[in-house]
């Protein structure tokens, strides 16, 4: 295998407002690997991606491009108003020969494009109609189809449900391939073994490890990441969940009938104090909108959400002071207020009960507030910090908290470990079964098989927006989910690949 | 000449003795038809809402004497904007109207309107305001006060108010707008060979509370003004407030002078807190539309009809408010 | 090296949030040495009591730009407050001051059901109001400038209280309670959350509809203030020249201050020192005699100069 | 079930253009003059040089900006083809694009590089223009006049079968627009900064330069309106364009772009233009309104537009 590096950074060094993200940090990419890029959250990873790309220029240090990259963002970085074909296009769009922009044609080529990927959507619709995992297909075709010589993927998969990873998965060694090479972020580790050549550990912005990967074994990679001695690691499956829950007592939530044309269908969903529910499905099966209806988030054609076998009023206030309380999916867009602080962001939800007469008490907060930093080990400068400043992991957490301060009968937890290291996705686990434990409802959403399988106590599996089936005890494995989740998709995939 | 009252009181504008001389202008020269006053459909186009005294003394003038006249009076109003008025003149004379009143709301710009009335063989009058294009052909008339006429009489009277010697400070109208030229000119002009200085002159946009803002401003920086001359009656007025503020004596330690002769800054002279105002007579319906019948009888009308003003000051003024808008 | 970068960039960003404060201190310093007769109480005073009205009013608009809004209305508010005195003063300045305030309420909450309610855009729900609201001014007031003579009313724009005039105590009470509002109550934090991610606030339950319509209908009552107040000073109710293009200098005033108009902030004393710097400002083009022209230009450059140095780095 | 989600779709993205028919239908059955050639005729030419100024403004609404400075740059346009018209055709129809276009180049570099709001750039620039207008004039006294017989003139008033060249300058313009809108990559650049504009970046769209482009050709194009409107006038009058800002930003919202930036159409822009103008000659059809009423009417009818787009965008 040649040695030709497309990519060799030496010493770079850059720092945001007084947090050193990249600590002299050397990198090499050579031609035709594929080249792992692992950390905790906040380690670097997305900084040093940036610098690869030119968005941002480092403090110090050199680097040296020899090909055109290509880049896959951690976040879908699309358009969400513009069209599916015109986002896949942008920049280079196909001409007529008066020189304007042929949208026929446009639309033709990135229908025919987007099959490959198995993305059938109207091309000519706004791309934010879209699944996230639809839209992140469409970033990855716009990115491989730029004729580059280096592809980065900052967490591709992260919104990808099992069939779409697969689909990325056969992208990626098409692209090796070619001879093109590809730098790979991803927190999960079997990807990372199924692919990658090499492997770069960051830590705290430091570069620990460099060098092949398969010679690694796993524990040590997660050592390597923690900066902790493996000994220190406890053994652990591929999740931190313990064992099952008791709960025998009445559903403290009864969501009945759920219809919003035509997105979900008649679906119905009751979890019990202490118990965790998971909803399986593919993308756009209709997680989402389940938990957004029984918060109160989505207008309903009809339906019922009961607590404690009280009704409660359609709206997201009611809900909150009902006792649910949701995390959002898109942490970005719908979780954080970016501009306030930690405290701020932690507080907001429970303001109403840490203030009288309207005026909030400043120590009240602050009390409440360090005890959940600690609980939830969230990684701060200070709770005054910004939390737009925080890494996603540690966003997330944030968040978390935000719910836990209002002390909720039920959680609904949308995708909660998406995009978070596998030390605080553990700890997030952990943290669920200890609030399950502690009697709380729990709604679990994640396109994490694994996840589901070992978090939920019973499973309630969507599809096209219905209930397609509920799984209890020995019918929670694998096989059982993925034939209730995707029967007839499962089939299709069958018959292309036969045809291939 | 008799002296005719309008219902919003004081006397209607009549034409001055003293006219410009000039050729005057006979229907005949125009080509236009007859049109008799009585009965016909007249268009009314004002510039400017009806939110300052001297815009509602005129409308109600117009309004009042076409409804002597027996006349169909079409109304627009353009809101200060001069395309609008041009299109308000075009949908009058498209809505009929035979004969023309117009209050420009600037001296140049409304040609085309002109080239629209005279495609029809409408004369037009213009009230209040002179524009630029040629009497006779493109209008009629025009039929208003002279504006550096006005502001030379505001100098006179404040050299006599003043002896002739002091501090002025000019509020000046809204920028851009040729009545403030008129009135600067005019009044720069009838002191220039007096004692009188200026010291200052800010715009105060004939509005009344920036005429008093900008004078609470000016008495801080120049404590030593003797005299002010503001360009219409309610920048004076607001003058006459921040002075008070200030503890000074507006008509006595400070002489204010203004134009247009609205009841509020009469009244004030009567009360002995201001020293003249120069009057400008908003109420031409009776004029206007007797130039109009003299137009159609085939009398040579002259290029400007300018009125004369009244003034008013600590002699007149209290016999004289009732004249006031 | 890294150190003076450090250096540098502690010193842009103390720069960023004291911006208005220097500027505000350099301008003084300015009229001190250049200006006649600038070192004097009446000054002061007049500054304060110019400066009044507009800071009442930008401080609504604090609040508003804060919710990621603007308010496009607050000069027609000012000048509804202004026609609606005349007509209550015969049965007491309390109950016309009542009464305008009510109108100021009413505007506001309107304002704020059209952008919670019904969904539309602040400046166009505004803009609607901004054009109608001055013509419904103009109707109620029969299109006419009112002398008012009431002693009890005018002696709100005129007298003191501990020597300080009424209307500049007033703002002082308001400027206080407005960044009292914004910093230690729910609302107010409340306010700036739903600014600075709306869907966020939305989804943690934060009562959103209500924090807007409050913010705009305090922003209405505080334009309605700033009419009563700007009316008894003239001792005429005006409403065709009342709070005209008050919008603008009040946003430029809470812009100058620092507030960005992304929302999601609310600066109280940059507020402050915002409308006092646009009143040193005009005042200084004043006192120096400028011809518009050239103030006008003056001011475009002052206004693109503080907001130059308080804008957010990417 | 599929054709009336189609309908539904074409009556949202429609809803101005539905709006307007209706106005025109009802304005033609109640008001006999409505329709006349002469009254259309003038609607279109009045609308024409709106339509110029609110083109260049959907562009920078589509970037998500905003730009206030038009209604100066109208004005200053207009002045500076006046001047220019003693020098010949060439002068006065360039001098007014190439300083118009420069400030709004300005506008585009302030508010690109250095992350300062549109909002207040473009205020600032409002009152630098006007200010610069009144520097050229002699503080407005000078009104320069075209010669009535000069070729310029004829670019304000000549007519094709009665209809003003403005007209088809403006509809020229607006295919032109049009295009560039939607079929050069300028036109997706201005769709990509205003839709998302970090990811914009991320795609590699050169958002500055976008950016730089739209202010630019925003004011060229009011400075082109003032140019052509100088013609038609047959002089620079200094006292127009004043609240211009505001009408061009309505008629660009009723058409249904959005103010957030990311979406919007030249056609949706140019119905706008024509719902304003109608309601403005329905006013006057209808004759006795009291001029205080006007106001009112036209706030109300902005406020009818706005909700039921909104409601039918739902
Ligand atoms: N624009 C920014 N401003 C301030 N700090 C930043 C910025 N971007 C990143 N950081 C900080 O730099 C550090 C590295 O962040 P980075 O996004 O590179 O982490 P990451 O390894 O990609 O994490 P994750 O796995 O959560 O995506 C973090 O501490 C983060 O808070
Ligand atoms: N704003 C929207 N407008 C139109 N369609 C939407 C919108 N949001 C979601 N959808 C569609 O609704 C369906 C359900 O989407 P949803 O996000 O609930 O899926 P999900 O099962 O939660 O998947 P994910 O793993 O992405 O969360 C999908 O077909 C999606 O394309
Ligand atoms: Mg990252
Ligand atoms: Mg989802």
């Amino acid at each position: 295998m040649p040695t030709e590096p497309v990519i060799e950074v030496a010493g770079v060094t850059k720092t945001f407002a007084g947090v050193k993200a990249l600590d002299d940090v050397d990198f090499t990419l050579n031609r035709g690997e594929i080249h792992a890029l692992v950390g905790e959250n906040g380690a670097g990873k997305s900084t040093l991606i940036k610098v690869l790309t030119g968005i941002h220029s480092p403090d110090g240090g050199r680097i040296a491009r020899n090909g055109r990259i290509s880049t896959i963002y951690q976040e879908v970085n699309l358009v969400p108003l513009m069209s599916v074909a015109a986002n896949l296009f942008l920049g280079r769009e196909p001409r007529n020969r008066l020189g304007l922009i042929d949208r026929t044609r446009r639309d033709a080529e990135a229908k025919e494009l987007l099959q490959g990927y198995g993305i059938t959507a109207d091309v000519s619709s706004p791309l934010g109609t879209l699944a996230v995992g639809e839209q992140q297909m469409v970033a990855l075709a716009r990115a491989v189809e730029a004729d580059a010589d280096v592809v980065i993927m900052d967490e591709p998969t992260s919104s990808l449900e099992p069939r779409e990873v697969e689909t990325l998965l056969d992208v990626v060694r098409k692209l090796h391939e070619q001879g093109i090479a590809i730098i790979y972020v991803s927190h999960r580790m079997d990807e990372l073994y199924r692919i990658c050549d090499t492997v770069t550990v960051l830590r705290d912005g430091v570069s620990v490890h460099s060098g092949p990967l398969k010679e690694l074994p796993r524990i040590e990679l997660v050592s390597l990441m923690l900066g902790r001695s493996v000994n220190e690691i406890q053994k652990h499956g591929t999740t931190a969940f313990g064992e099952d829950h008791h709960a025998d007592t009445l559903p403290v939530l009864e969501a009945l009938d759920l219809t919003s044309k035509p997105r979900i269908n008649n679906i119905d969903v009751s979890i019990r104090p202490g118990e965790v529910v998971g909803l399986a499905g593919l993308l756009g099966s209709g997680r989402t909108e389940t938990a957004k209806a029984i918060i109160g988030a989505l207008p309903l054609d009809h339906g019922t959400v009961l607590v404690a076998g009280k009704p409660v009023p359609h709206n997201v206030k009611a809900a909150t002071r009902a006792g649910i309380s949701m995390l959002a999916e898109d942490r970005k867009t719908e979780g954080i207020i970016p501009n306030l602080s930690v405290r701020e962001n932690i507080v907001l939800a429970a303001l109403p009960k840490l203030s009288r007469f309207g005026i909030t008490s400043r120590s009240k907060q602050d009390r409440i507030v360090d005890a959940f930093i600690k609980r939830l080990r969230i990684k701060v400068s200070s709770p005054e910090q910004k939390v737009a400043e925080l890494s996603g992991g540690n966003q997330q957490k944030v968040l978390l908290a935000r719910w836990l301060c209002t002390e909720p009968k039920i959680l609904l937890l949308d995708e909660p470990t998406r995009g978070i290291d596998v030390g605080a996705k553990a700890e997030v686990q952990a943290l669920i079964d200890e609030l399950a434990k502690e009697g709380l409802a729990v709604l679990l959403i994640s396109s994490e098989l694994d996840e589901l399988l070992d978090g939920a106590d019973r499973l309630i599996v969507l599809r096209d927006g219905e209930v397609a089936g509920e799984l209890e005890g020995a019918q929670l494995t694998r096989e059982h989910v993925l034939n209730a989740i995707a029967a007839e998709v499962m089939d299709d995939a069958d018959g292309n690949q036969n045809s291939h | 000449e008799s002296q005719q009252t309008t219902t919003s009181g004081g006397p209607a504008a009549s034409a001055a003795q003293q006219q410009s001389a000039g050729p005057g202008c006979p229907r005949s020269r125009t080509g236009y038809p007859q049109v008799d006053v009585k009965g016909a459909t007249v268009g009314f186009s004002q510039s400017e809402k009806e939110a300052n005294p001297f815009r509602t003394a005129e409308t109600q003038s117009i309004k009042d004497e076409a409804a002597k006249k027996g006349v169909d009076l079409l109304y627009t109003n353009a809101q200060s904007d001069l395309n609008k008025q041009i299109s308000d003149i075009k949908s009058l004379l498209d809505r009929g109207a035979k004969l023309l009143i117009v209050a420009p709301l600037n001296s140049d710009g409304l040609q085309p309107a002109f080239d629209a009335a005279k495609a029809k063989q409408v004369p037009v009058v213009t009230i209040d305001r002179k524009v630029t294009s040629q009497p006779c052909t493109d209008y009629l008339t025009f039929i208003g006060s002279d504006f550096v006429e006005q502001g030379k009489r505001a100098a006179q009277q404040m050299i006599k108010a003043t002896g002739g010697s002091g501090k002025v400070a000019i509020l000046l109208g809204a920028s851009g707008n040729n009545v403030t030229v008129d009135r600067t000119k005019g009044f720069k002009d009838g002191i220039a060979n007096s004692g009188l200085q200026v010291v200052a002159e800010q715009t105060g946009e004939f509005d009344r509370s920036k005429g008093q803002a900008v004078m609470e401003q000016l008495i801080q920086s120049n404590p030593d003004i003797t005299a002010v001359y503001a360009e219409n009656d309610e920048m004076g007025v607001g003058a006459v407030t921040a002075l008070k503020a200030a503890g000074k004596t507006p008509g006595k330690d400070v002489k204010v002078v203004s134009i247009d002769g609205t009841r509020n800054a009469v009244q004030l002279i009567a009360d002995g807190s201001y020293t003249a105002v120069v009057e400008s007579n908003p109420r031409f319906g009776p004029l206007a539309f007797e130039t109009l019948e003299k137009f159609a009888k085939g009398d040579e009308i002259p290029q400007n009809i300018v009125i004369s003003d009244d003034e008013y000051d600590s002699s007149n003024a209290q016999q004289k408010l009732g004249n006031a808008y | 090296m890294t150190l003076t970068a450090t250096r540098t960039a502690t010193r842009t960003r103390w720069l960023q949030d004291n911006g208005v404060y220097v500027a505000v201190v350099a301008l003084v310093l300015f009229n001190v040495a250049f200006t006649a007769n600038f070192l004097t109480v009446g000054n002061f005073r007049t500054q304060l009591v110019q400066a009044a009205p507009v800071l009442i009013v930008a401080l609504g608009m604090a609040l508003v730009i804060g919710t990621e809004g603007v308010d496009l209305s607050v000069g027609a508010v000012m000048a509804l407050a202004a026609a609606i005195i005349p007509l209550y003063l015969g049965a007491g300045p309390l109950v016309a001051i009542m009464m305008a305030l009510t109108v100021g309420l009413a505007a506001g909450a309107f304002n704020g059901f059209l952008v919670a309610k019904v969904g539309i855009q602040p400046i166009v729900a505004t803009l609607a109001l901004l054009v109608g609201g001055r013509g419904l001014a103009l109707v109620i007031a029969d299109g006419r400038l009112v002398q008012l003579h009431d002693p009890a009313f005018l002696a709100l724009g005129t007298d003191d209280v501990l020597g300080i005039p009424i209307s500049v105590v007033i703002a002082g009470l308001l400027a206080l309670t407005v960044a009292a509002l914004t910093n230690r109550t729910t609302f107010g934090r409340q306010l700036v959350a739903v600014g600075g991610n709306r869907k966020a606030a939305t989804l943690a339950g934060l009562p959103v509809n209500r924090v807007l319509i409050g913010v705009y209908t305090i922003c209405g009552v505080l334009a309605a203030i700033s009419g009563v107040l700007a009316t008894s000073r003239l001792a005429a109710s005006d409403p065709a020249d009342m709070g005209l293009l008050m919008e603008l200098s009040a946003i430029t005033a809470v812009v100058v201050g620092g507030t960005p108009l992304t929302g999601g902030k609310v600066r109280v004393l940059g507020t402050v020192m915002g409308v006092v710097l646009m009143q040193l400002v005009r005042a200084t083009l004043i006192k120096h005699n400028l011809p518009d022209s050239i103030a006008q230009m003056i001011q475009a450059a002052i206004i693109v100069a503080a907001v130059y140095v308080a804008r957010e780095r990417r | 079930m599929q054709a009336t989600a189609t309908r539904t779709k074409v009556l949202q993205r429609q809803g101005a253009a539905v709006a307007l028919i209706l106005m025109v239908a009802v304005s033609w059955l109640v008001f006999p003059r409505f329709g006349s050639l002469d009254n259309l005729r003038d609607l279109a030419l009045q609308g024409s040089f709106l339509a110029v100024i609110a083109l260049g403004m959907t562009f920078v609404i589509i970037t998500g900006g905003i730009d206030l400075s038009v209604g100066s740059l109208y004005a200053l346009g207009g002045v500076l083809a006046a001047w220019g018209s003693q020098y010949g055709f060439l002068v006065a129809l360039t001098l007014p694009l190439l300083v118009c276009g420069a400030i709004g180049f300005v506008n585009g570099l302030l508010i690109a590089r250095t992350n300062m709001a549109p909002f207040i750039v473009t205020l600032a620039s409002l009152l630098f223009a006007r200010g610069l207008l009144l520097a050229i004039t002699d503080e407005g006294a000078n009104t320069y006049q075209i010669a009535p017989d000069s070729a310029f003139v004829e670019l304000g008033r000549g007519t094709v079968f009665g209809f003003g060249y403005p007209i088809f300058i403006a509809a020229a313009l607006a295919v032109l627009g049009g295009l560039i809108l939607n079929r050069t990559t300028f036109g997706q650049n201005v769709f990509a900064t205003g839709g998302a504009e970090q990811s914009a970046v991320l795609l590699g769209v050169p958002v500055a330069k976008t950016k730089i482009g739209v202010y630019t050709m925003s004011g060229t194009l009011a400075g082109l309106a003032g140019a052509l409107t100088a013609a038609y006038l047959q002089s620079g009058v200094t006292v127009i364009g004043v609240g211009t800002e505001l009408d061009a930003i309505a008629v660009v919202v009723i058409g249904g772009t959005l103010l957030s930036g990311g979406m919007g159409t030249v056609l949706g822009t140019v119905i706008g233009v024509g719902l304003i103008k109608v309601i403005q000659n329905v006013i006057n059809q209808i004759g006795t309104l009291d001029s205080n009423y006007q106001s009112v009417v036209s706030g109300v009818f902005l406020l009818i537009v706005v909700v039921l787009q909104r409601i039918l965008r739902r």
